[in-house]
């Protein structure tokens, strides 16, 4: 029962133990072991179970509007109630997981992997890569996003791209624009640590560079990444909603939950029609609990600091 | 976070997008209705049609039809709030914020245009019918060649700094007007002045068609005339030579733009303060020369449609423009000391078809289209008993409105199949109809920020997927769809257009300065020079009846729905006289306040 | 030190330029321009043209960026189109209104997540900490106008707590303190939301730093002292735990001066935001370019600032 | 014989984790006298460190607990104390030292501020007094120029600098007891000499009583007086130093001094231990020892061996061999 280690002690214990198992053994390991992270696991395969096959057993259809059966409350032919359209709120909430989920985890995905690796590669080398990444960064940070987005817009139009497939560069995109801040905690981190014994020792062993940063400083990074992405699915999720108004996202009838959300933006909407606004905001509430707490049981399985416990 | 923070601002700007737009055409978007046009002021004659393009947002279903226009009285006024009855002197009015641009020359929005209605009277001032009636004129004479007009300005009409408004005032304005540094919305060098090209290119230091009979009387010749053209000269706001003029010099207007926040005329109020985003303040003109006005302290107050309907509840406001559905009305309603006055807007939306698309060309496919549209389904769901079907392009309440020999293009999906047999386009192997090889697939694009667009979409890919057509669909930028239409690289997109007094429009001319959609009709074009000549009112009306029922036969686009706007009013203010083309700043001097 | 600000200075001059020739390049490429965007239908082609060649909107598109350029190295923004003077002075006019909230915002959702941020890694997994994770994902998962006309309905108008929007009261003819309280009074829902809105993301990244920095040795070191819990948190710990919000404390200042769309639009405050996006839609560009511009200075200074602040604050960590 | 500093009672501190109940320290009783060096032997996870931890009551809790026992510091139960008078004695009266002199120290004070810290709170010092007090320490610890170390940061000194900085804050307010858990290991060895040669010399001068944790038999035979050997939570034997070295009676304690080589009797190649620790989960009540012992009787596995003295009266064992109930098998 040693107390959590420092990195120097965490660099032998790998040393010791890298012949035997890899680190990201272990860590699936002790990712198996930890509950609460199963269940945010189980919690997100469920969602996503429920938004690609669930809408199969759905008696209604995308296009099917019915205002006779507009606003009505949940009930017993519709579960969820119906929108102002007569529009089964059950179905577009599932059908808007299908596209709320990939945008959230795929453009985050993408943000985090730029970000985490642009940060470390800066704040390793610092010298020209630090320079050059972070002016990069800092013009991402001014350019001005809304301009860029109608512009971007308009030429997928001219260029004919099928509007169903816009959704691709809408994840490219919102993961495109997001990896500033997560690449500028990452870098100031491992500045910090790149300064410290352990890659000292890392020096001795002659270990290349890419091992150095991937194996040695980046999981001491995980935590502000896992911190990050999981305000990022958040984030995407509802940005998703804001871009298809320019041209990028998801074209009406087709849900999403960001889209859905902010259908309801009334005082009146928020008062008489609860049940159109909070399914997709319950939805978003549990993918981003679910992926928080995947999020810190993959730190805890990857950080070496924290022992068999 | 700085991930968060930019994915946030992403969100931030889209969705104030979103909101910005959805205002619909009173509330927000700067990008539509409040479009000064030169109609702006009191002149509003313009010759054309239409203000802004924009789908009309924001708008939802409602109650039931008839009885969903017009105006609702307060039921009981022992609901005032406190707030509201504890202002024994004053009106608090709510708006979206103004840009500060206070003058009838230069302003931009029309909440702009609310201020200077109250500061800047014309020679001529709009009635509620949509024709005009004399202002700050006494007397308007027309030469029997319609191209000299005599104004004579009134005896007691004074500034409020108390000098006397004059001929030489008319004369400054003209030419500001004229200069080549105005950089307003107007486009007077088509009003015809003579002289006015060499004022403006800078060989003449006068305007040689404009001159000063005496104090009160001026005399302006125009080189060729139309029915615009006595609105158009009479809509100008002559101003204070004394108090813009001191620094102007022939080709630079800025010094006049410097004194736009602190504006000085003639009109019924006069401003006293002016805090950007939050208000304006205007406190009565004693010496109005239509007497003095009953409410001696005006506040025009910043409010934003998610707050407007609460500031009226709360009494903090006394006036204000709320979207218009059917939650909206019911609540204004509930509320019981606001009165509720619904009105058509100067409006219509419709979906244009590129007419020089090889898809569009025959008649018969674009007739098709709007049969085979189930438009009353569309405008039911989208706005209920506040919208109504239209088929040709003008207001109901419009002079120039005809029902007669209009077909309604009642949904018909079988007679649309037989129109496309007719043109050629036969079903092929997957359903879909095609001609010498070509498939009937259609790109469809518009603004998402709308509720027509919600009900649309589906409505129209089911209703002509049974035609056997392929409807593509794009949301996009509402600027980026005018794009396109400029290049004329469109099938087919869905747009609003708003309406002037006056129907005279360039919108189905041959190449004309509006025309969306291609559509060419040379006997359309020759009507159209008619009545722009017609001085007789009468006449016009034939005139114009037989253009609409052209455009009805011809359906270069599918004209869609005309919806309504709404002023809740608390009850304790009277003496309103607001009709679609009469605003509410035009009859404020008369409303009094009665607890 | 000084050395290495004057470098990070000197940088600034090719990045600016980069970005003005970015963000000049986008304006040019966005659909529509100023004539056409406010859709005057009485906008013939003969005036279009006449406007253009006023606005200088006709010359080739590297000529106006060099004049564009020139006039900016003069402190010369340009005349917004659509309000009819000077750029500089449109920003001044509303942005302060923008940087007050935003300043007290800060100052609070700081100092409040901090402060959550370290009793909730404290008390890891306690009900305390599971409450606020809770409810910060409840905050993230719903749009900001949403939260916004929440408070509205409850505080402003059930509760009658707060005035509705605005930024003044109509009407009133206050100097001094009172228009001090009287702004203040307003001031309260929306700093109220946009604090809450913060300090969510905010308070992840202080327990997640708090909950790294408890496990270090040299903490077990500071008890083994025998100091105090509380010094032991809030001086050991918290000072290093506070090292990676230097970083997006950086962020924070074009923040403070850009204006929240949203916010200020449910709230009807008269910021900068709303102004930006009009200058937006509307293609005005003078007005658009120009506080792009700004926003990109004070977004380089940020950066600037917060790497020598992580830098003072982090001895580990060699400027040079 | 010096007076008794501290004594552990039948101290019993359980870690609860997802796979069970560990008892790190399992009834573990022993004293340490005032001015002496006492060694706590061990492999990795035999709950020496978590017994010094237990004494300065820094087990993180959860997930560990002192659930049983007394430890007496001056014949006051330190168990019994309440947070605030704990901690008056935490870095007064017992001052304690890490393994990891590289991140034992904070990164961002300086080591003036570090090492006055403690003098400004326990002995209420002015800055001054505290400024010059610390210099003192600094060059007691050996390191020249103290004026420029106080205001340097960790990370500016090598890794022997640091470990004297920290047995200088800890030695600050004249501790009656100096916990020192693996001191050394982290350092290479000549700098290992030479703070042991530190630690000695301030016993000698100070006269503070040293709790040394170390698994480095070398480092045991250098400073120790009296040596405890742990196994698996429980102490299974304690005797002065050369009366272990000499006659080591438990097999594990054997198995340990075989490990050791030496160098003048260089063998083919060292010797190991057999098997692992066992689990540390739900142990039996027996000689946890027993599976890897040469020795082993059925008696070790089914109950546990007391500890009790044999021989000497200060060498106490815990093993059936030297039971009559083992004899007896």
């Amino acid at each position: 029962m040693e107390q959590p280690g420092n990195p120097t002690e965490q660099l032998q214990e790998q040393l010791k133990i890298v012949k035997a198992e890899s680190p990201w053994r272990i860590a699936i390991r002790r990712f198996a072991k930890n509950r609460l992270a199963l269940i945010g696991l189980i919690i997100l395969v469920i969602m996503f179970l429920l938004c690609f096959i669930g809408p199969l057993f759905s008696p209604y259809t995308l296009n099917q509007t019915n205002v006779g059966n507009k606003n009505q409350a949940p009930n017993a032919q519709y579960w969820l109630g119906t929108d102002k359209l007569g529009r089964d709120i059950m179905l577009r909430v599932m059908l808007a997981g299908r596209i709320s989920l990939t945008v959230g985890l795929v453009a985050t995905a993408i943000s985090v992997v730029i970000g985490a690796v642009l940060g470390a590669v800066a704040g390793f080398y610092r010298k020209y890569a630090d320079t050059i990444i972070m002016r990069i960064a800092d013009i991402f940070l001014a350019l001005p996003t809304l301009p860029i987005l109608i512009t971007l817009g308009a030429i997928l139009s001219d260029l004919k791209i099928d509007p169903g497939k816009r959704i691709y560069f809408l994840m490219l995109i919102i993961g495109l624009l997001g990896w500033v801040g997560l690449a500028r905690l990452v870098r100031s981190q491992i500045l910090t640590l790149r300064e410290q014994e352990f890659m000292q020792a890392t020096e001795a062993l002659g270990l290349r560079d890419g091992r150095k940063i991937f194996r040695h400083l980046m999981p001491n990074t995980i935590p502000i990444i896992i911190v990050s992405a999981t305000l990022g699915v958040a984030g995407a999720i509802l940005t998703e909603s804001a871009l298809s108004f320019l041209g990028l996202g998801v074209v009406p009838p087709t849900p999403s939950w960001g889209n859905m959300i902010t259908a309801a933006n009334s005082l009146i909407d928020f008062r008489k029609r609860p049940w159109t606004w909070i399914p997709p905001g319950m939805c978003i509430l549990i993918t981003v609990t679910a992926i928080n707490l995947i999020g810190d049981g993959l730190r805890d399985a990857l950080d070496p600091k924290m022992k068999s416990r | 976070m700085k991930k968060r923070l930019s994915l946030m601002l992403v969100t931030l700007m889209a969705f104030g997008s979103i909101l910005a737009a959805c205002g619909g055409d009173e509330s927000a978007a700067p990008a539509d209705t409040n479009t000064p046009t030169e109609t702006s002021t009191d002149n509003t004659a313009t010759p054309d049609e239409s203000t802004a393009e924009e789908p009309d947002a924001t708008e939802e279903p409602a109650a039931e039809s008839d009885s969903a226009i017009g105006l609702t009285e307060a039921e009981d006024m022992s609901l005032n709030p406190a707030a509201a009855t504890a202002r024994t002197d004053s009106a608090i009015i709510g708006l979206v914020a103004p840009q500060g641009v206070f003058n009838p020359m230069f302003y931009q929005t029309t909440y702009d245009a609310y201020v200077n209605n109250l500061i800047f009277p014309s020679l001529l001032k709009i009635k509620g019918d949509g024709t005009y009636e004399n202002d700050l004129a006494e007397s308007i004479d027309i030469s029997d060649d319609n191209k000299t007009y005599t104004f004579k300005i009134r005896d007691d009409a004074n500034y409020t700094d108390g000098t006397p408004v004059t001929a030489g005032d008319y004369l400054f304005a003209m030419k500001v007007y004229m200069d080549a540094s105005y950089d307003g919305q107007s486009d007077p060098l088509s009003w015809n002045v003579v002289g006015a090209q060499d004022y403006h290119d800078g060989k003449a230091k006068d305007i040689s068609g404009i001159k000063v009979v005496d104090d009160k009387t001026v005399e302006v010749t125009v080189s060729d005339y139309d029915a615009m053209t006595q609105v158009n000269l009479g809509g100008v706001a002559p101003l204070s030579e004394a108090y813009y003029g001191k620094s102007y010099k022939q080709g630079d207007v800025s010094s006049i733009k410097e004194l736009n926040n602190k504006p000085m005329g003639a009109g019924p109020y006069k401003l006293t303060k002016y805090t950007a985003g939050q208000e304006v303040d205007f406190e009565a003109n004693e010496n109005y020369y239509d007497g003095a006005p009953k409410i001696p302290k005006l506040i025009y107050k910043v409010t934003t449609d998610t707050t407007n309907m609460a500031m009226l509840q709360s009494g903090e406001t006394d006036l204000d423009n709320v979207t218009v559905n059917e939650d909206n009305v019911e609540e204004l309603k509930s509320m019981g000391f606001l009165d509720v006055d619904v009105l058509k807007n100067n409006g219509y939306g419709y979906v244009a078809m590129n007419n020089n698309n090889p898809l569009f060309t025959d008649p018969k496919v674009r007739q098709a289209l709007t049969y085979g549209l189930n438009r009353a389904e569309v405008v039911e769901a989208a706005y209920g008993p506040y919208a109504e079907v239209i088929n040709i392009p003008q207001s109901d309440v419009s002079w120039a409105y005809t029902a007669e020999n209009i077909n309604t293009y009642d949904y018909d999906p079988e007679k649309a199949k037989q129109l496309l047999d007719e043109a050629g386009w036969v079903e092929g192997s997957d359903g879909i109809r095609e001609k010498d090889g070509k498939k009937f697939e259609v790109n469809f694009s518009a603004t998402a920020d709308n509720p027509v667009i919600d009900a649309l979409i589906p409505i129209m890919t089911e209703n002509y997927e049974q035609l056997g057509i392929k409807l593509v669909v794009e949301t996009l930028d509402f600027n980026a769809i005018m794009e396109k239409k400029d290049k004329g690289d469109y099938d087919m997109f869905f747009a609003a257009w708003g309406l002037t007094p006056d129907p005279d429009s360039t919108v189905y001319v041959t190449d004309g300065a509006q025309n969306n959609s291609g559509y060419s009709n040379k006997e359309v074009d020759e009507l159209y020079k008619q009545g722009k000549k017609e001085l007789d009112l009468e006449k016009r009306k034939a005139i114009y009846a037989e253009i609409y029922q052209k455009i009805n036969a011809d359906a270069p686009e599918i004209l869609m729905y005309q919806r309504t706007n709404m002023n809740a009013i608390n009850g304790r203010l009277d003496g309103w006289d607001v009709t679609p083309y009469k605003e509410f700043p035009y009859s404020l001097h008369q409303v009094e306040i009665s607890q | 030190m000084s050395q290495y600000i004057i470098r990070r200075l000197l940088q600034m001059i090719p990045t600016l330029i980069g970005i003005s020739i970015i963000v000049f390049a986008i304006s040019q490429m966005v659909p529509g321009d100023y004539i056409t965007a406010t859709q005057n239908p009485n906008m013939t082609a003969e005036r279009a043209e006449q406007l253009r060649s006023l606005y200088g909107l006709d010359k080739p598109p590297v000529q106006q960026y060099f004049i564009w350029a020139k006039n900016m190295l003069v402190g010369n923004l340009g005349d917004s189109f659509q309000h009819k003077m000077p750029v500089t002075e449109v920003i001044n006019t509303y942005v302060w209104n923008s940087f007050i909230i935003a300043f007290v915002t800060l100052i609070l959702s700081w100092t409040i997540a901090a402060l959550v941020g370290v009793f909730s890694a404290q008390f890891q997994y306690s009900f305390f900490d599971k409450v606020v994770t809770l409810l910060v994902f409840l905050l993230m998962s719903l749009p900001s106008f949403f939260i916004g006309l929440l408070a509205i309905k409850y505080f402003a108008l059930d509760m009658k707590l707060f005035p509705t929007a605005g930024m003044t009261t109509a009407g009133l003819n206050a100097s001094g303190f009172d228009y001090i309280k009287d702004v203040a009074k307003h001031m309260i829902l929306p700093v109220a939301v946009m604090t809450t809105l913060q300090i969510g993301g905010l308070t992840r990244y202080f327990r997640t730093g708090m909950l790294e920095v408890i496990r270090q040795d040299y903490i077990r070191t500071a008890r083994a002292k025998g100091l105090k819990e509380r010094t032991v948190i809030f001086k050991h710990a918290f000072r290093n735990a506070l090292l990676p919000a230097i970083t997006l404390l950086g962020f924070e200042l074009p923040g403070l001066f850009g204006g929240a769309m949203i916010l200020e639009r449910v709230f009807a405050w008269p910021g900068i935001g709303q102004i930006y996006l009009a200058s937006l839609n509307l293609r005005d560009y003078p007005l658009m370019l120009g506080f792009t511009m700004f926003l990109a200075v004070l977004t380089l200074l940020g950066n600037l600032i917060s790497d020598i602040l992580y830098g003072v604050a982090d001895p580990r960590i060699r400027l040079k | 014989m010096a007076k008794e500093l501290v004594e552990f009672r039948n101290l019993e501190t359980h870690f609860s984790t997802s796979a069970g109940t560990v008892k790190a320290v399992n009834d573990v009783s022993f004293s340490i006298r005032e001015g002496e060096t006492l060694c706590i032997v061990g492999e990795s996870g035999c709950g020496k460190s978590v017994t010094a931890m237990s004494l300065m009551q820094l087990i993180e809790s959860p997930p560990g607990k002192i659930v049983g026992g007394e430890i007496l510091f001056e014949g006051k139960d330190l168990l019994k104390l309440n947070k605030k008078e704990m901690s008056r004695l935490r870095g007064k009266e017992i001052a304690m030292i890490f393994q990891e002199p590289m991140s034992s120290l904070n990164p961002v004070f300086t080591i003036g501020k570090q090492i006055t810290e403690p003098l400004l709170y326990h002995l209420n010092m002015s800055q001054k007094e505290a400024k010059a007090r610390a210099i003192e320490l600094i060059t007691m610890v050996g390191i020249p120029r103290p004026e420029k170390i106080f205001d340097s940061y960790p990370h500016e000194l090598s890794g022997g600098m640091r470990q004297r900085i920290m047995i200088a804050i800890a030695l600050c307010c004249d501790p009656k007891l100096l916990i020192a858990d693996e001191p050394t290991t982290a350092l290479d060895v000549t700098i290992q000499a030479q703070i042991l040669d530190l630690m000695r010399d301030i016993k000698s001068k100070m006269n503070t009583a040293i709790m040394m944790i170390t698994h480095d038999l070398g480092v045991v035979a250098e400073m120790a007086d009296f040596v405890v050997v742990m196994y698996a939570g429980k102490v299974i034997e304690e005797a002065p130093v050369l009366e272990l070295f000499k006659d080591p009676q438990h097999p594990y304690t054997q198995g340990l001094l075989k490990a050791k080589p030496v160098l003048s009797q260089r063998k083919e190649r060292l010797y190991s231990i057999p098997g692992q620790v066992p689990n540390p989960v739900d142990l039996g009540d027996n000689c946890h020892f027993h599976d890897r012992c040469e020795f082993c009787m059925e008696i070790c596995k089914t109950k546990k061996p007391p500890l009790r003295t044999h021989a000497d009266a200060k060498h106490k064992t815990a093993c059936w061999l030297y039971e009559e109930e083992g004899k007896a098998q």
